[in-house]
């Protein structure tokens, strides 16, 4: 047990030494950008997690509060100037806090419903927050969007503090994704997904952890959301708040494993490199979408539950049949049973010899 | 390591003989989809007749044109990937106009002129970026002043007293009809009726039948695509036909339009253009060629971004031709300087990018485009009333 | 006044073709527990089947329904076959979820690839005729699409309700362990099931194209609709699916003639959040006991 | 003693890694009934599953009638006779309990003979009568397991293999129950019955077999076993009173 | 301190045309080990189901423990020392055994954080999960086990935590008889500890054996209130039940 936990912190810091260094390789532009892009999805694949994964609330309305994010720094930033570059970053945590509190509300009443109902209800949230960013024109520009000043960092390392900042807040995601899955919060989770109903019956905080999940969850997506929006330079309601960056989150976390540490990760950083890469390569040509779609199909077809779980899974079942091959019984030390009629057995009783401790 | 940071003259002071790479991104897939390849064609058929004229200073030209689904992220990814992983020349603009913002900051970043034949909102003039010059004769929102022009020229009998303004929510539509409606108002044309409505509305019936309801004398369609359709298609569906209908984008198209709203019902409509066939603007007559030799069809056929796209091109080669240089830093300060001669006719900008010239009002007569106003350009009498729709 | 009960007409008359399009995504996201996010693209390919006959063949949009509807029947059972059949049962409703999305974006790329982008359109010579009846219009194609919609409503319901076949498909859905156990070849039964619901889609998309332009895109748009229609109505009632789809349209078609289209999306979505929120199964989903 | 209808040889299986019977030998005469009985998670539920073909025994073989049925599919084996009425809820529950009857007789093809039957197996359990047209999922526990009872009845079966029928049955329809299930036997058809209220189980069987850890490990006949008082301590809790039920289950395990 | 740990007053339920419960009334008192039967259908689980608030009663009152709870939710309930099972057992699938018995361990906001199996959560778990046969299962998903180990799975949760009134339906069902001794052990145990029981059960055996008194409800309403002896003997209840 705690060699396989050794494992997983030293599988954790190898990983964000390797990208924390990535930059000064000197990598090109082109290249930190991917990368700028990948880990905005890993940090927002890995909020929705919490709570599409492991508490089972499959949020589709996620690109709203990405929205919030985008515009909350945007219109700050109206208002205020930027002088070293830096001041969105510094902001991004009362980005986050304050998303989280609007979230609230809005998490009390949606997640009074579930599943498919709750996806609906989310996705209906988003679209409201879409019309009403367009409508709202006094405050957001409407249709004819907002823009952010141009970030003054120089041209050679343009990429790098967005770089950083992604790579901090993803620390911050798988953080408190692990931190959740070794405490109660985790296991509370889990009882909700399986049975919410029972789960309150049983004196679990369903309420207490759902919002908790929904909160940190939009609160971190918020903050990918002003990152973006400071890096694009410039925010358009259907771009800022965009069904699409919902589903890309969603699909690469049920394609890495959803309710998994590493699944939403390693599913942002196949797809969008995926998606960046056949979309530049074959996007003149029409095949992009067919490239795409394979992809993904492909590794559904092979890893159903998605990556991690299905190689956890084949871990599991190597580790189960030792299990299974313990004994199970009624009886402690049994003596032999004498049958009556003997002729009548059919097979020579003899009970299996063991001791209350043998079980594992 | 990166070569792109800060030295735009590193790549394109290459030797003469190796090819001049230009990269662009263009929505090939999703809503700006037909324009989209109208300027792709546009490019690429300009960089044909260079190459047939055996290239620029030498340099044959090669395109690199990808594709951005639209997506903004996807954008600064591809104008990214061109200038520093393909270390393209030269950059021209996307036409998923919401998209021009984002993609022109990327290239000024790297020191790159960023000649954009779509998106001329007036928060990319906004900017006051350097490099970025819009090939268009004025800025996307004031497309449409001709038509006020036109209207107000109108003896007082003949013009309408009472207009209607159907505006799909977007920075290239919706000002457009709203500059109309203030020159319009001014002159005492009194709005019976006025809506915005967002773009995914698949249905346009609802606005159109309140519209048709107060009976106006003219419609005006702040539209781009797919809505210019639709209003043509509700507006034959409840038998209401006005007076003068312009749309600023969409009819102006003489492929896609006719196909999409029928034929009979084209007759009448007035739409805003920059590049009209017949135009006797510069090098006009050679692209008309060109392009009905390459894709086929007739001087109707051709859809103005590709003129505008094919403009785009033109003014590398004027610069090319005035300075016998051809990098970024000197298109940049050339253009900022005089006029340039293209098939728009002559265009020059402001210090941020804005055109200072006026667009040219095209009406369906017949089943075709033609000029109709201002009269140094028109070459047919405008037809107005409009007739009814055909059905 | 006129304006309103205009919007109100044409409300009630777009609702048959939403009603049309939901009904095979009732079918499939209801009673199969497969949300179905390709059945927009599917609409779509049928729409492009009908122009590509049209075109080619001069075949009525209409007429042309029985086939569009075989061909999409069989690229319905592929897809069940091939993509859906191997998901594991337990998570098989929310896996489906993001197959069908990925299948979506497959037949986009292949509807592109054949087609291009542009947008099409099918003129037929009817395709703008409109009645007037009191001085009201009732456009021609949009009647038909709510008569066809009523019938192909009427067929499903008969069908899943009334047939052994309609039996099998519900309870190797409900308990497949269950159905396997008293004879039924579930993923038989699911493939024509999931094909009868892609079928559906080939008759909307005849209507779809007859009355608004199109790309290989425009599914997007679609589906977020239908997915709301067959939430509202409650999930696998057929009989749902038209009212949800009414509820819509015409609530849609009433803000946008009387307040303005702006806030006419807004309008339906909050429709429909009050109505999941107080009856989170929809207006006519049944609550089940569950396993109290 | 006649050939027996049902042979398992040596069967291995499980689910996924690891043998959950690891071996069990089993023969069933025709027209008895044979009852199944073993502590909880002995794999009593698994060998019906081999034998209906829910589940591919690993190893070993399942005969039929004297024929290997283990390559054959879980409709084959039915269109044989072979029923199984599982142990957790197997009712459809969002459809009626009238259309759950009639799924009863889905292999048939004859649908007037089902309806016929139909009709026949809700004269036996009047609640599928009384709420014929209500979903199945909002009965009762025990109603639930009368309709699967009386679904079971609508084929007509030469083996068939009952998981637990008397869960959640009140008395009153548990003795019911097994009066039926012998009435079966009596008809000729060959009944594997799974029982944890193994008193009722046995006496209403012709043999009795007692499953521990994948492995058969005693059969007889079932009153012997009844009878039997190491069985009694190890499987059948066996004590009326208080303090007696208060020694013995400090007993095992302990 | 006289009254009644559970009062359930003139209760009524319909669902369509079904009446459920009809003005059904039933009281626990503190530190019984009450029984209610009753033949299928008669009610029981849905009584359950009103007490424990999953499901709103048409008309009637409930008190637990002074308090009028007739509208409180399962989570408040269970605040106030009200644990229950169901009848069709409802273990958390994707938890593990062991997680299973430490989810019901009941634990404040503050312990949230805490480990998620700590020490001392798997010491409790592991003297239930041996003394019910579940410990070579421990480790695997609660999904994965037999129908009458997921019922002793269930019993066993129960046992974790510190409810006042413990009500079970069914728990036998399914349940091997030597494990249904052991259960009845704890019941005992626990009951000689304080805890008031509220059982549903057909096995006639383990209710004569254990409970006192014994309710009856027929088609949603109690027939007859007494001891477990009378039972037997009373008309009415051998008519409705237990056949003649
Ligand atoms: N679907 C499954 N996946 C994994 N393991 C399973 C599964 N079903 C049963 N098992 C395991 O197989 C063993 C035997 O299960 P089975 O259902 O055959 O027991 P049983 O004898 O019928 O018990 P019971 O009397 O409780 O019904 C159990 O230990 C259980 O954990
Ligand atoms: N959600 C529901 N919808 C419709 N009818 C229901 C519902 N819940 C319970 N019923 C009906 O109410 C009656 C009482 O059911 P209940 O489950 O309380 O019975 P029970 O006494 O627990 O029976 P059993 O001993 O079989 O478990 C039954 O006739 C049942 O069919
Ligand atoms: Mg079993
Ligand atoms: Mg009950």
């Amino acid at each position: 047990m705690r060699s396989v936990r050794g494992i997983g912190q030293a599988r954790a810091a190898v990983f964000f030494a390797v990208l924390a260094m990535l930059p000064a390789f000197n990598l090109a532009h082109w290249v930190l950008n991917m990368l700028v892009f990948t880990l905005m999805y890993a940090v927002m694949a890995s909020a929705w997690n919490l709570l599409g994964g492991f508490a089972g609330y499959p949020s589709l309305g996620h690109a709203a509060f990405f929205g919030v994010g985008a515009y909350a720094v945007t219109l700050w930033f109206q208002h205020h100037g930027i002088h070293s570059g830096y001041e969105p970053f510094f902001l991004l945590p009362v980005i986050g806090i304050g998303a989280a509190i609007v979230g609230l509300p809005i998490a009390a009443i949606a997640m009074r419903t579930r599943s498919d109902v709750f996806a609906i209800v989310t996705i209906t949230l988003l679209f409201v927050a879409q019309t009403l960013a367009f409508n709202l024109r006094s405050i957001t520009g409407g249709a004819q969007g907002a823009s952010i000043a141009i970030p003054p960092f120089s041209a050679a390392t343009f990429e790098r503090p967005f770089y950083d900042v992604l790579l901090v807040l993803l620390a911050v995601a798988m953080g408190l994704t692990w931190a959740s899955m070794r405490s109660k919060v985790g296991l509370s989770l889990a009882a909700v997904r399986a049975d919410e109903d029972k789960a309150a019956g049983i004196g679990v905080r369903v309420q207490a952890v759902k919002l908790l999940a929904f909160c940190v969850s939009v609160g971190l997506t918020a903050m990918v959301g002003a990152v973006w929006a400071y890096y694009v330079g410039f925010i358009y309601p259907q771009f800022a708040i965009d069904p699409l960056i919902t589903i890309a989150i969603v699909l690469m976390t049920f394609l890495g494993g959803r309710a998994t540490l590493w699944g939403p990760v390693i599913g942002a950083f196949i797809l969008e490199l995926a998606q960046q890469y056949f979309a530049y390569s074959l996007g003149g040509s029409q095949y992009y979408l067919i490239a795409y779609a394979l992809v993904f199909l492909v590794v559904m077809l092979l890893m159903p539950r998605g990556i991690v779980p299905s190689i956890q899974e084949r871990l599991r079942h190597r580790r189960r049949r030792r299990v299974v091959d313990a004994p199970t019984s009624t009886g402690g030390a049994a003596q032999p049973v004498r049958a009556e009629a003997a002729s009548m057995t059919r097979r020579p009783f003899t009970p299996v010899p063991y001791a209350e401790g043998d079980r594992a | 390591a990166s070569k792109g940071g800060g030295s735009a003259t590193g790549p394109s002071g290459g030797a003469p003989g190796k090819a001049l790479v230009i990269g662009a991104s263009v929505s090939l897939t999703g809503d700006f989809s037909d324009s989209g390849k109208a300027v792709q064609r546009g490019y690429q058929l300009w960089a044909d007749t260079m190459n047939a004229k055996g290239g620029i200073l030498g340099r044959k030209v090669q395109l690199k044109i990808v594709n951005d689904a639209s997506s903004p992220s996807q954008v600064v990814t591809n104008y990214q990937n061109l200038i520093n992983k393909d270390h393209v020349d030269l950059t021209f603009g996307p036409f998923s106009t919401l998209l021009t913002i984002p993609a022109s900051q990327v290239a000024k970043r790297y020191g790159y002129a960023f000649l954009a034949p779509a998106g001329g909102g007036p928060k990319v003039f906004a900017q006051k970026l350097n490099n970025f010059f819009f090939v268009q004769p004025a800025p996307t929102t004031q497309s449409g002043d001709v038509f006020a022009a036109y209207i107000l020229s109108l003896p007082a009998d003949q013009r309408p007293k009472t207009a209607a303004y159907a505006e799909l929510d977007d920075p290239f539509a919706a000002p457009i009809a709203e500059n109309i409606r203030q020159k319009f108002e001014a002159a005492g044309i009194k709005t019976v009726y006025k809506q915005v409505y967002p773009s995914e509305t698949a249905d346009l019936s609802p606005v159109m039948g309140a519209i048709a309801a107060k009976h106006p004398d003219v419609i005006v369609g702040g539209t781009q695509n797919q809505d210019a359709y639709g209003q043509i298609k509700s507006l034959v569906q409840l038998k209401f036909s006005p007076k003068f209908m312009f749309q600023s984008n969409g009819a102006n198209s003489p492929l896609e339009y006719p196909d999409k709203v029928g034929r009979a019902n084209t007759e009448g409509v007035i739409s805003a253009a920059d590049w009209f066939p017949g135009s006797t603007a510069a090098g006009s007559a050679d692209f008309t060629a060109v392009y009905i030799k390459k894709y086929g069809g007739t001087a109707q056929s051709v859809d103005d971004s590709s003129a505008e796209a094919y403009a785009t091109g033109q003014l590398i080669e004027a610069v090319a031709a005035k300075t016998h240089k051809i990098d970024n830093a000197t298109i940049i300060s050339s253009l900022h300087s005089g006029s340039w001669p293209t098939l728009l006719g002559n265009l020059s900008w402001s210090s941020d990018g804005a055109p200072n010239g006026e667009f040219n009002l095209v009406q369906w007569q017949k089943g075709k485009l033609v000029p109709i106003y201002p009269a140094s350009v028109s070459q047919a009498t405008p037809e107005a009333p409009k007739p009814n729709w055909g059905g | 006044m006129h304006a309103l009960i205009q919007g109100i007409i044409l409300g009630i008359l777009t609702a048959g073709v939403y009603a049309l399009m939901a009904s095979g995504q009732t079918l499939i996201f209801g009673i199969m527990k497969v949300v179905n996010l390709a059945q927009g693209a599917m609409v779509i390919l049928g729409a492009y089947l009908a122009f590509q006959l049209f075109t080619s063949f001069g075949i009525d949009p209409f007429l042309a329904i029985p086939i569009t509807t075989v061909a999409l029947f069989v690229v319905g059972v592929l897809v069940q076959l091939l993509f859906l059949r191997p998901l594991r049962s337990d998570d098989r409703s929310e896996l489906s979820l993001l197959v069908t999305f990925a299948v979506a974006l497959l037949l986009e790329g292949i509807m592109s690839v054949i087609w291009s982008t542009s947008d099409r359109s099918i003129n037929t010579h009817y395709a703008n005729s409109s009645w007037t009846v009191f001085g009201y219009q009732i456009t021609l194609v949009r009647l038909w699409a709510f008569l066809l919609s009523l019938f192909a409503l009427g067929l499903l319901y008969l069908l899943l309700n009334r047939t052994r076949f309609g039996r099998a498909i519900r309870a190797s859905v409900q308990n497949p362990e269950s159905a396997t156990l008293l004879g039924v070849q579930s993923e038989r039964v699911s493939a024509i099931g999931f094909g009868l619901g892609a079928a559906t889609a080939a008759a909307a998309g005849s209507v779809y194209g007859l009355l608004y332009p199109f790309n290989s895109g425009s599914h997007y748009d679609l589906i977020s609709r239908l997915l709301s229609i067959v939430i509202l109505g409650g999930l696998g009632s057929v009989g749902g699916a038209v009212i949800g789809a009414l509820v819509i349209s015409v609530s849609s078609a009433i803000v946008a003639s009387a307040i303005s289209p702006i806030w006419s999306e807004m309008t339906f979505f909050i429709v429909l959040l009050l109505v999941l929120l107080v009856r989170p199964r929809g207006l006519f989903g049944t609550a089940a006991r569950g396993a109290i | 003693m006649s050939e027996p209808i049902l042979v398992l040889r040596s069967v291995v299986a499980g689910y996924g890694a690891g043998d959950i019977l690891k071996g069990v030998d089993l023969e069933v005469q025709p027209a008895t009934v044979t009852c199944l009985i073993g502590p909880n998670g002995a794999g009593k539920s698994t060998v019906l599953k081999c034998v209906s073909g829910l589940l591919r025994p690993r190893q070993g073989s399942v005969t039929y009638r004297g024929d290997v049925i283990d390559p054959l599919s879980t409709r084959k084996r039915l269109s044989r006779g072979i029923v199984h009425v599982p142990q957790d809820r197997s009712l459809f529950p969002a459809m009626t309990v009238w259309d759950n009857l009639l799924m009863g007789g889905y292999a048939m093809k004859d649908q007037k003979e089902v309806r016929r039957r139909v009709e026949q197996a809700a004269d036996t359990f009047p609640i599928c009568r009384q709420r014929a047209h209500d979903h199945a999922g909002s009965l009762s526990g025990g109603e639930q397991k009368q309709v699967e009872l009386a679904r079971t009845l609508v084929l007509d079966p030469g083996l068939v293999l009952l998981d637990e029928p008397s869960i959640g049955l009140d008395p009153k329809s548990r003795t019911q129950v097994f009066a039926s299930i012998r009435g079966l036997a009596e008809q000729g058809i060959t009944v594997l019955l799974v029982e944890q209220n193994a008193r009722s189980g046995l006496a209403a069987s012709d043999i009795g077999a007692v499953l521990e850890t994948g492995i058969v490990r005693l059969v007889d006949s079932g009153a012997s076993l009844l009878t039997n008082p190491e069985v009694a301590r190890l499987y059948l809790g066996g004590h009326a009173t208080p303090a007696a039920a208060t020694a013995a289950t400090s007993a095992p395990g302990r | 301190m006289t009254t009644a740990l559970l009062e359930v007053a003139n209760v009524s339920r319909r669902f369509g045309s079904v009446r459920a419960l009809q003005d059904a009334s039933l009281t626990v008192e503190r530190n019984s080990i009450t029984a209610l039967i009753g033949p299928n259908g008669s009610g029981k689980t849905t009584m359950f189901n009103v007490i424990t608030g999953y499901l709103p009663a048409d008309s009637g009152t409930i008190r637990f423990d002074g308090h009028d709870v007739t509208r409180a939710k399962p989570a408040i309930l269970y605040r106030r020392g009200l644990s229950r099972t169901f009848q069709q057992a409802r273990v958390f699938g994707h938890l593990t055994v062991q997680e299973n018995l430490v989810v019901a361990g009941g634990f404040s906001v503050a312990q949230l954080f805490g480990r998620r199996v700590g020490r001392q959560d798997r010491e409790r778990a592991a003297a239930l999960l041996v003394e019910f046969r579940l410990s070579h299962v421990a480790d695997l998903y609660a999904s994965e086990l037999s129908y009458g180990q997921r019922k002793l799975l269930e019993f066993a949760a129960v046992l974790m935590s510190q409810p006042k009134l413990v009500m079970l339906d069914e728990p036998t069902a399914g349940v091997n008889p030597v494990m249904i001794e052991t259960m009845e052990q704890h019941i005992r145990q626990l009951h000689a500890s304080g805890i008031t029981f509220l059982i549903v059960e057909h096995d006639m055996n383990f209710v004569m054996r254990l409970c006192d008194p014994v309710v009856v409800l027929d088609q949603g309403h109690e027939i007859f209130t007494g001891a477990p002896d009378a039972v037997q003997s009373n008309p009415a209840v051998l008519d409705a039940y237990l056949g003649a």
